[in-house]
């Protein structure tokens, strides 16, 4: 009974507890303190965050003769970590007044936390498998868990779901699909037995092991060509269930990649691959997807009207700032990847609860219909400030360190436009962010919301502890980059020397400590300076020059659609929904082959059908 | 220890006299260019001094006094990473990606200070102003990458040492150091690239609610943001600070191209703005940074 | 051991007294057919633990094996034999107003279809096989409704054209070799059968049952008979019968046509049938079109999992073929009340929770999501396909695999219109009959024991794959030691 | 061009008394850079502005004054108020006028200003504009020259650097008189969104006849706009 | 050039209609006094077969002693480069008229600014609010029998006029170069 079966006995009992108990009204407190309970199991076996040996569950099956095994490495216990905190987040914010709320509207509290306890429980299952068969019954689980999370809102979301659920079974058969052709290379799916072999695999072989596994994992990332569902059904996942999704759910197509293509393939083999008729390799090609996917996303943010669904887009333009780092192979650029999925896990799911306090108290996440909240919900304005100043990568916070490291790592290697790509990205997502904060806290205070008061404190509890964490982890990142070299020693990545600020280089290295230090000194000064003149005079928001025109409470001059017109001049004719397009094609092809297909079925004379059969079986055979 | 807390103190304030220096010079290049007299010797300074001494400091909120004490107080901050002669601040600790994204910190809260004055001008304006910086920041990125990769390192002094040993970059980079004066323009929000501070169409933008000390501190970002301009590019291309009288006369001479520049130019519209950053300075820029790989 | 025939005999005996009793002992007759299965469930559970797992032959009528009828029982035939009457007795018809014919013929089924799983010689096989087609006609026109007649006289000029094929094909070998009998034909073919007139042979007999297993060419009845028939035989039918018949054709093709064409041919047509089965599914709006389309679809994969050469094909395609035995019938007896268009089910899972989870788990079964039994099954088939170097069984793997996706979309659009909530027209969702919702609670406990036992299960299974694959054994014990010279 | 005493502003030198000399040189500096660094709200009202450009370029250049043109009134010292003032834009002027922070000053240029200029007898202009908000520096002439204008501006800058420029304390002292003048051009229900009495409790300069029944009569129709005050619960 | 006898076109209207009688002030110039019932029918006429069709006025003339208003509608013709200024008369008292909003839409604006002005209400015009003098609630002010002085006298004060004003300015050391004494009258 090792501490990982305690850990995965736990969560199971905590899917028991939720199964039988969803009526309760204390359910959602009940699922927080397991979701605790959980992450001290988690610190127990914390040795694995700093290089101590993995752990074995005792449960060994062996089914059809393919032996079965689980154990947690110091990757695993890396991803385990922001899930089950997480969870715990999403299931505190969801336990108080917001549960007591949506079980008014109609919502059933009790059934979310459920499927969030169903997730962590699937998502620990698919972290801790040991062999490939492990990983992919862990990864149906998980995409069927995620499923539920997502259909439980009913009306719009059932659509999106369907479309999440069908795009995850395409990658999931994609992934079958490589396991049968690792079963016939290696005769087993064990590790070992495929890392053994992986470098006598022919450049074929390479290639179709690593777009079957990468294409499969890559649906569930949301990594470009497949990413059209992953906005839509997060945004309408009920409250903290996106946060849950926005911030995890999708990495764990990462962790797929990570242990498929980078522990067992090893991306030397991708290096070598050239593909013809061009100078980039197979891992530059991955490498260009994902900056490709950092930039469309981040611009289709930029003109989304609805807060969840720009913070959607967000969490799918951000996965390609892991992909970079990750298929860069180098110290850096991989722990710039491994870090980033810590960091947007914090921040987003910190920018996504503040969204949602906001909905529960105004009833709208319209960006078009807020505006001025900062003066009635400040606690929730900094719960957001902190976010996205931490999603736009920008330096007191943690984003800003692991895109550094993303950055230096393609500096050093000289990949010059993928460099400019990425900035790109990191551009839009200031532009994006602010247009978020903008339109929600700042500007005019709107005359029904003159009322409202801050969200109760079960929900600013976990917000305020996520957006402490984002900004602990920008002052001293070596905290976060520690279990970070420990997650890249168990994949095989080089490991990186990082001190508590951030790296030493010669070449020019990051010391946060010092930077964050002598910003919050700049600060001080500032504000030496300014309160040290004159007392400041506040004044309504009426009081404001407009031309000479006499300002009313019942026009609404807040700024807020088309933000960013004259952006949208230059490069509105350039969106052009070509990958709607594109999926709209598959799907009208295949209803025509379909139509085809039952039309087999009504031809009435059976007879002449019969006539035909034989006919065509004495073909076959002569 | 004792050196680098006086060096923290004293570059911002060393920063923010040249700055005011060359706001001056600004001013008065503008007048000759206009054939006026131009103001007298300390008028930048009398200006801030009469901003901080007006008796009504109108504010909107808690969030439009941070907004400006986040952007004199980034640029204090920015100040210590740039490296002049005899003083090496915090250089070594973040090299030029942390600088430009420092300099992201002041127009950050500025751009919160503005939002929360809930007036419909600062918000257009602040919205022009972001993709003013949209559209100068991948010019700029590209010099970086070009810039770095040469000198090999991303730590402003080893450039300066760099440079100091074998010769200015402006020499060696011909090309990616046009396309840096081209965003110099931009980054230093100078007239063809100052759409978002338009007077007359939306009431100098997101100034428009600015008054009192408010003003006062964006005229102290104003200097502070014409310094970190030109000792940027000089310690890029021109060699650095290896002594004070070149250095100044160097970062002066940097400062007064684009200002020059400024005073022939209207302003452009916003679309044109990228349409042109994103043509001839990305060409120059890429082409530069191919002469440099290669 | 003369026990084994009763297990055939005593169904068709009772099938042909009941109309008597019926008039003379009356209501009790009801009861006569549940009876006997019963007693016929016992009998092979006794056999099977007295043979514990070695097969036997048995000569009836005294005639040494190569002429007379012989019966080959081992664990495959024992355990289709036990599965026909289990699921017979739980899809009896139990409704008040079934007439007694309907019973007589149910027992004609089980004990047609019981003959054909044990006998081990090619004529014998052929007469089951007819009584078993003659047995279906009367139950599928059992609802006497218009529809139900035209839908089963198409069935019936397919089938009888099928038949006539099937006999073809037996002549055929019988002209070749001069015997009938299985086990004498195994010693026989690899010289005789393995040239074209044999591949001939193979596709007409192939052709000729595949109408019953709802092969590719052949099964344009499927869809609307499993609409007009009452969903207690249509379930029988989809479950059981195309079971049996796959079963014939596999045992043929291990003993007699060893040869890869064949095993191509049936892969080609298992493959053809998954891709338009899934596909008009997907396009099909009405729950029991659905599903008929999808046991097309299944029927086609059972056909390619048992096209992979060795005892991986026969353990692939055993596991697909007890799953979708499991699983679609339970899927037809909700069809029961969830009838008609996709429409009319909005909210239908709300009223009746149990009857939408049981839905849910069986679809999720059937898609192959993993703990569940259907994934190993969808597993093994996968990974038997991948490890052919033909691209043909590649080309078959991707065409399971696209057709997976195409299942998943088809049955959770109906899975999530059952929990839609309803606004106005609240149509009235008559609740399942409590017999029905008991049969499908049942299953789902099987289907769940399954998930958990299913490391026993899969050697259990693996003993009979590499029994069934034992030609030699197969030859030993029929035709004694000796390998009759004849 | 009349003289500043002519003007019947009855600011008395209120305020506190000064203790440590180092107090008066800071006042002295403060005055000092209030007199050198003016900033001209670019709010042209009347046919007068004409004139301002010229006093801007190159001839006469305000800027070696150190005085420049602004925009907003949030920016701006000096009002200039040029030309005749409709009551229609003497709306604006006001709310311009409450909108700019104090210490302000306003110059009223061409004779229109003054008296009423050429258009005395027409019904829709305000004849005397100190009765509704209190003018530094009258600059007469139907559009006196550019001279004239910086001259005036000269004279301000002079009466700023000795401390004797305080009318716009007086619209606080005697706000009920402007208050009433107002009401008397527009109506009861005149009203504007800066709470000058709330302005004038924050500068300590709320004499006896801040208040009186014009500005009861405001607030029977006018709540003082509070700020939106950050609040938690 | 509009050639010295009129343009057949306006003859025949001017036939067709009676009570009508029109003069050539300029060459460019006609003249038409038309009773005010017919007066739309002109426009419509002038606008539909003789091509006028720029209305770019219409004034209001105060005849106080005759107790009428005089209202000329301008209407302008691209073609022949002339214009027809048609006057009618309408008794003062209750003025009210019909709007030939409809004919030309400019009317709206010079209609709103007659009603503001001189009180004339315009039947049919689409907004008769005030237009100009927001702030004005006084009687229409551009009537002759509207006093502006009067009412100026009453409602504003003035400056109080100091007499000695050079001598301050000559105590200061200024000065003027014409004294105020011989300022041309």
């Amino acid at each position: 009974m090792t501490l990982l079966d305690g850990l995965i006995l736990l969560a199971l009992i905590s899917v028991l507890v939720t199964m039988l108990g969803y009526r309760l009204p204390v359910i959602g407190w009940l699922t927080s303190a397991l979701f605790a309970g959980q992450l001290l199991v988690l610190f127990l076996m914390s040795g694995l965050g700093y290089g101590g040996d993995t752990i074995h569950s005792s449960v060994a099956l062996s089914i059809f003769g393919q032996p079965l095994s689980w154990r947690f490495d110091a990757l695993s216990w890396f991803f385990a970590l922001i899930t089950i905190g997480a969870a715990l987040a999403s299931s505190l914010f969801a336990a108080g007044e917001w549960g007591r709320q949506y079980r008014q509207n109609g919502g059933n509290p009790g059934l979310l936390q459920f499927s969030l306890a169903l997730n962590v429980l699937t998502m620990l299952i698919l972290l801790a498998s040991g062999d490939l068969l492990a990983l992919f019954i862990g990864w149906e689980l998980v995409s069927w868990a995620s499923f539920l999370l997502m259909a439980m809102a009913g009306g719009a979301a059932f659509s999106w779901a369907m479309r999440y659920i069908t795009y995850a079974t395409g990658g999931a058969m994609a992934i079958l699909a490589g396991m049968g052709m690792v079963y016939q290379m290696t005769g087993s799916l064990q590790y070992a037995d495929l890392m053994a072999v992986a470098g006598q695999l022919s450049q074929a072989q390479v290639v179709i092991l690593s777009l079957l596994f990468g294409s499969g994992f890559a649906i569930k990332m949301g990594v470009l060509p497949f990413h059209l569902w992953q906005a839509g059904a997060y945004a309408e996942t009920p409250g903290p269930g996106t946060a849950f999704l926005g911030s995890i759910s999708s990495r764990m197509g990462l962790y797929g990649i990570l242990v498929v293509l980078v522990q067992l393939i090893g991306l030397g083999r991708l290096i070598e691959i050239d593909i013809s008729f061009t100078w980039l390799s197979l891992r530059d090609l991955l490498m260009w997807v994902a900056a490709i996917t950092i930039i469309l996303p981040t611009f289709t943010a930029l003109r989304q009207n609805d807060a969840r669904r720009l913070l959607a887009w967000h969490g799918v333009g951000q996965g390609g700032y892991m992909l970079l780092g990750i298929f860069s192979a180098t110290a850096l650029g991989s722990s710039g990847g491994l870090m980033h999925v810590f960091n947007h896990a914090t921040y987003q799911a910190a920018l996504f609860l503040s969204v949602y306090a906001v909905v529960h108290r105004t009833g709208t996440a319209d960006l078009n219909k807020l505006g001025g909240l900062v003066t009635r919900m400040p606690l929730s304005f900094l719960v957001m400030l902190v976010g996205i100043i931490g999603l736009a990568g920008i330096p007191p916070m943690n984003g800003f360190v692991s895109k550094w490291l993303v950055y230096r790592s393609l500096l050093i290697e000289g990949m010059p436009l993928l460099f400019v790509a990425s900035v790109i990205g990191t551009l839009g997502t200031i532009l994006s962010v602010y247009k978020l904060i903008h339109n929600m806290f700042l500007g005019q205070l709107r005359a029904e919301h003159s009322e409202i008061r801050e969200a109760p404190w079960s929900m600013m509890l976990p917000m305020l502890v996520l957006s402490l964490i984002v900004f602990i982890t920008g002052f001293m990142p070596g905290l976060a980059l520690d279990w970070v070299a420990a997650a890249q020693a168990a994949v095989g990545l080089p490991v990186l020397q990082h001190s508590l600020g951030g790296v030493e280089m010669e070449q020019g290295g990051l010391d946060m400590t010092w930077l964050v230090a002598v910003l919050f000194a700049g600060f001080g000064i500032g504000a030496l300076l300014f309160y040290s003149t004159g007392k400041t005079r506040h004044v309504n928001q009426l009081d404001n020059y407009a031309g000479g025109h006499f300002l009313t409470a019942d026009v609404r001059y807040h700024y807020s659609d088309h933000f960013y017109a004259g952006l949208m001049h230059r490069i509105g004719h350039w969106y052009r929904e070509s990958f709607q397009w594109l999926e709209s094609v598959l799907i009208s092809l295949t209803g025509f082959v379909a139509q085809g297909a039952s039309g087999f079925y009504r031809i009435v004379q059976p007879a002449l059908l019969m006539l035909v059969v034989v006919v065509l079986a004495l073909w076959v055979v002569r | 220890m004792m050196t680098l807390i006086t060096e923290l103190f004293l570059m911002p304030l060393v920063a923010f006299v040249i700055g005011l220096f060359m706001v001056l010079m600004m001013r008065k290049i503008g007048a000759r260019l206009q054939r006026r007299v131009g103001p007298p010797f300390f008028q930048p300074l009398i200006d801030i001094i009469k901003f901080h001494s007006k008796e009504t400091q109108i504010s909107h909120g808690l969030i439009h006094d941070i907004g400006i004490i986040m952007a004199v107080g980034g640029y204090i901050a920015a100040e210590t990473l740039l490296p002049v002669p005899g003083m090496d601040g915090i250089a070594d600790k973040g090299g030029i990606i942390a600088l430009t994204y420092f300099l992201m910190i002041p127009s950050l809260g500025l751009a919160l200070g503005v939002g929360q004055c809930a007036n419909p001008n600062g918000s257009i304006g602040i919205s022009r102003a972001l993709t003013a910086m949209l559209a100068y920041d991948i010019p700029f990125v590209i010099v970086i990458f070009g810039v770095s990769w040469h000198y090999g390192t991303t730590n402003l002094v080893e450039m300066v040492n760099y440079q100091q040993a074998n010769g200015w970059g402006i020499v060696e980079m011909p090309i990616l150091a046009l396309a840096g004066l081209f965003t110099l323009q931009g980054i230093m929000g100078k007239q063809p690239f100052e759409i978002y501070v338009a007077p007359a169409e939306i009431a100098t933008g997101p100034m428009v609610e600015m008054g009192g000390k408010y003003m006062g501190g964006l005229f102290i970002m104003q200097a502070f943001q014409f310094y970190t301009a030109g000792v940027l590019y000089t310690t890029l291309f021109l060699g650095g600070g290896e002594n004070w009288p070149t250095f100044l006369m160097k970062i002066f001479i940097v400062v007064s191209i684009p200002i020059m520049i400024a005073y022939m130019f209207p302003r452009y519209r916003t679309e044109d703005m990228l349409r042109l950053m994103w043509k001839w300075p990305v060409i120059a820029g890429l082409i530069g940074l191919a002469l440099v790989m290669h | 051991m003369n026990m084994i025939t009763l297990i055939v005999a005593l169904p068709l005996l009772a099938a042909f007294l009941l109309p008597i009793s019926d008039r003379a002992l009356g209501s009790v007759s009801r009861f006569v057919g549940p009876i006997v299965l019963l007693m016929n469930i016992i009998l092979i559970m006794t056999l099977w633990q007295k043979s514990e797992g070695a097969p036997f032959a048995l000569a009836l009528g005294g005639f040494r094996p190569p002429l007379g009828i012989s019966f080959y029982v081992d664990q495959l035939a024992l355990l289709f034999a036990l599965l026909v009457s289990i699921l017979a007795l739980m899809l009896w018809p139990y409704k008040a107003d079934t007439n007694p014919r309907v019973f007589g013929l149910m027992l004609l089924l089980t004990g047609a279809a019981s003959g054909m799983a044990l006998s081990g010689d090619l004529f014998n096989i052929y007469v089951f096989f007819e009584l078993l087609s003659v047995a279906s006609f009367g139950l599928v026109a059992s609802l006497r409704t218009g529809a139900a007649f035209a839908a089963t006289t198409r069935y019936l000029i397919i089938s009888g054209f099928g038949t006539v094929m099937a006999l073809t094909g037996v002549a055929l070998i019988y002209t070749q070799t001069g015997t009938l009998n299985l086990a004498h034909l195994a010693t026989l073919a690899p010289q005789q059968l393995d040239n074209a007139t044999g591949l001939t042979a193979f596709a007409l007999i192939l052709l000729g049952i595949g109408v019953k297993a709802e092969l590719f060419p052949v099964n344009t009845w499927v869809p609307e008979v499993y609409a007009t028939a009452s969903r207690r035989v249509s379930a029988l039918m989809a479950g059981l019968v195309s079971k049996l018949a796959v079963l014939v054709i596999v045992r043929l093709m291990v003993l007699i046509f060893p040869q890869p064409e064949a095993m191509q041919l049936m892969l080609a047509l298992g493959v053809a049938g998954v891709l338009i089965g899934e596909l008009s599914a997907w396009r099909a709006r009405d729950f029991v079109r659905m599903l008929s389309f999808s046991s097309i679809g299944q029927l086609g994969l059972v056909f390619v999992a048992f096209s992979i050469p060795g005892e991986a094909g026969i353990l692939a395609g055993l596991a697909v073929a007890l799953h979708h035995l499991l699983v679609k019938p339970a899927l037809f007896l909700l069809a029961e009340r969830w009838g008609g268009s996709l429409g009319r089910l909005e909210g239908a899972g709300r009223r009746s929770p149990l009857a939408a989870g049981l839905f849910v788990l069986f679809a999720l079964s059937l898609v192959g999501v993993p703990p569940l039994p259907g994934f190993w099954a969808k597993l093994l088939t996968i990974v038997g396909l991948l490890g052919q170097a033909a691209p043909l069984y590649w080309f078959a793997a991707a065409v399971v695999l696209v057709a997976t996706v195409a299942e998943v979309n088809y049955l959770f659009r109906f899975g999530l219109t059952l929990f839609k909530r309803e606004e106005q027209s609240a149509q009235v969702h008559k609740p399942h009959a409590r017999i029905d919702l008991g049969t499908v609670s049942v299953m789902g406990v099987v289907l769940l024991t399954a998930m958990f036992l299913i490391a026993p299960l899969g050697e259990r299974m693996q003993t009979i794959a590499d029994q069934t694959t034992d030609r030699g054994l197969y030859i030993s014990t029929v035709l004694g030691p000796v390998g009759g010279a004849r | 061009m009349s003289d500043l005493k002519q003007i019947p502003v009855v600011a008395k030198e209120t305020g506190k008394e000064r203790t440590n000399p180092l107090a008066n040189v800071f006042d002295e500096l403060i005055r000092f850079a209030q007199a050198r660094s003016m900033f001209m709200l670019h709010y042209c009202t009347g046919c007068g502005a004409i004139e301002l450009p010229p006093a801007m370029t190159s001839r006469f250049d305000m800027e070696r004054l150190g005085i420049q043109p602004m925009v907003t009134p949030r920016q701006a010292d000096i009002l200039l108020i040029t030309g005749y003032v409709s009551i229609k834009t003497l709306k604006r002027i006001i709310l311009t006028y409450e909108q700019m922070p104090s210490p302000k000053y306003v110059i009223g240029i061409c004779s229109c200003t003054v008296n009423g200029g050429m258009y005395w007898q027409s019904y829709a202009t305000a004849k005397k504009l100190n009765e509704y908000l209190p003018v530094d520096l009258y600059i007469a002439g139907c559009m006196p020259r550019p001279e004239a204008v910086i001259e005036g501006l000269r004279l301000l800058m002079d009466n700023i650097k000795s401390g004797k420029s305080e009318p716009w304390k007086d619209y606080y002292q005697r706000y009920d008189y402007y208050l009433g003048n107002q009401q008397h051009l527009f109506g009861d229900d005149w009203q504007t969104p800066t709470d000058i009495i709330g302005e004038a409790e924050h500068f300590g300069l709320m004499g006896p006849e801040t208040e009186g029944e014009h500005t009861r009569l405001l607030q029977q129709h006018q709540q003082p706009l509070e700020p939106h005050k950050m609040r938690l619960k | 050039m509009m050639d010295q006898e009129l343009d057949r076109t306006l003859v025949s209207i001017f036939n067709e209609m009676e009570k009508v009688d029109y003069q050539q002030k300029s060459p460019r110039r006609l003249r038409v006094d038309v009773a005010p019932e017919a007066l739309p029918g002109l426009l419509e006429l002038l606008k539909g077969k003789a091509s006028y069709v720029h209305l770019s006025a219409i004034s209001c003339v105060d005849w106080i002693e005759e107790e009428e208003f005089e209202l000329v509608y301008h209407v302008w013709s691209y073609e022949v480069n002339s214009l027809v200024s048609a006057h009618t008369r309408i008794p003062r008292e209750g003025a009210c008229y019909l709007s030939v909003y409809d004919l030309y839409k400019p009317a709206g604006f010079f209609e709103r600014d007659i009603y503001e002005m001189y009180g004339v209400y315009f039947e049919g015009s689409p907004h008769m609010e005030k237009f100009i003098l927001t702030e004005w609630n006084g009687p229409p002010p551009m009537l002759k029998d509207f006093d502006a002085e009067a009412y100026v006298q009453d409602t504003f004060n003035w400056q109080d006029y100091q007499p000695d004003w050079l001598k301050d300015l000559e105590e200061a050391g200024g000065g003027v170069e014409i004294r105020p004494e011989d300022v041309r009258r």
